[in-house]
């Protein structure tokens, strides 16, 4: 699964993407950042409050509910300031 | 038989994510070259503001593909919501310098109201939903934070859930 | 000290009655030109529609020396009203052709809000206080009546009234 | 008193614009429209209907109950249909 990070979620990762395996556990979107989180510091500063943390699942929008399954790509970003 | 106007056919709109800069005459000439049946025609062009001189330059990071498609689907709701003859959105991404253009919403209808609502309407919505994130560059430090999204801009996107 | 931006100091809208078509990129540089505290710039072009082939023309006759004066009150009411940077109407007058600009106004701000509302707020007073009526010329005989004032603009005009 | 008129106003009554001289009892704008309605066909046909006609003295617009004593110039047109 590709997973790519915006924004400063992505400065505090230091990267702009990357290709992870997921274990069985792992079924929802909140599951992949509690899994993402104990990573290292860099993770676990881009995700300390995963309340605000936006995500997008093959380009579209998504909960944080959402089933990852069968994801090719998962974004998380920032709030979106655009316009 | 309906002509494409009257039978309310729904318009495709023109979605453009570029580093370029944009022209207003020229878009709004796109949308209403040839035809007689447009009364209206909004546009919003969105700056960046140097923040009485604090500002050097904003930096637009965008995610790639999903900029498009989900300004893509912002602005096919516009084009249900309203009866619009054409529908224009370009946003740009990259280092903007102060007073440059950041963002153009052109909204054309038969009637006034209508293609004032849409772009109001398409401005929300790329505001909390289009996948942009604005950089600060300060003019004394060279850098500086990313831009908080503000609970206003969410505020304004939720006048249109009664709509 | 409060920089003129700052301090909310008016600005002199910029009004004009004329024979000759607009360009709207010139308006919005006019506005913006040297300027770096514009975030939101909003223009309304009205249009001449055809009327589904109907209309030939449309002839707008005015008041002259009021049209320019009355419209300077309503900007001027629109720039007590929102804190603009920029306001220009332009009002065309004489045979206008389907396809063709009637009317334009552009309203600059530090934000979105205030820009999209003044615009909105100017083309519902222009539509019921300026002193121009539109005389229909039909495409089949030649000549035709003069438009009627539609209930619909008045009732857009009063929406200001509880702002 | 210089009083004009605007598209179908001037086109039922024939003219632009005239000077007239308004004798003493007509005190508002709604005693020179009747004054002026008895003057001949025209007329008549242009303030048929006074309620839906404007007025502007000096080029603002006033109501039919506005005093005319010291107007220059008064001008009557119908609801506007501009923008």
């Amino acid at each position: 699964m590709k997973v790519r990070y915006f924004a400063w979620v992505r400065e505090r990762i230091g990267l702009e993407e990357e290709t992870i395996e997921v274990p069985g556990n792992v079924a929802t979107v909140s599951d992949l950042i509690g899994w993402l989180s104990e990573r290292d510091e860099g993770y676990a500063a881009a995700f300390a409050e995963p309340e605000v943390i936006r995500v997008a699942i093959d380009q579209t929008h998504v909960e944080h509910d959402e089933p990852i399954g069968r994801a090719s790509e998962i974004a998380f970003f920032p709030p979106m300031t655009g316009g | 038989m309906d002509t494409k106007a009257q039978s309310g056919e729904r318009i495709i709109p023109l979605v453009r994510v570029q580093a370029e800069d944009f022209d207003v005459t020229a878009e709004v000439a796109r949308l209403c070259e040839g035809r007689r049946d447009i009364g209206a025609v909004v546009t919003f062009t969105g700056l960046c503001r140097d923040e009485d001189g604090r500002l050097s330059a904003l930096e637009l990071e965008h995610y790639p593909g999903m900029a498009e498609d989900e300004i893509g689907r912002i602005a096919r709701e516009g084009a249900e919501r309203w009866p619009l003859t054409g529908l224009t959105v370009i946003h740009r991404h990259g280092k903007i310098a102060p007073g440059a253009n950041i963002v153009l919403v052109v909204a054309a209808s038969r009637h006034r109201r209508a293609a004032f609502e849409a772009a109001d309407f398409m401005m929300d919505f790329l505001k909390t939903r289009a996948p942009f994130w604005k950089k600060e560059h300060m003019a004394d430090s060279g850098s500086g934070g990313w831009v908080e999204a503000k609970t206003a801009d969410d505020d304004d996107a939720a006048r249109w859930s009664d709509g």
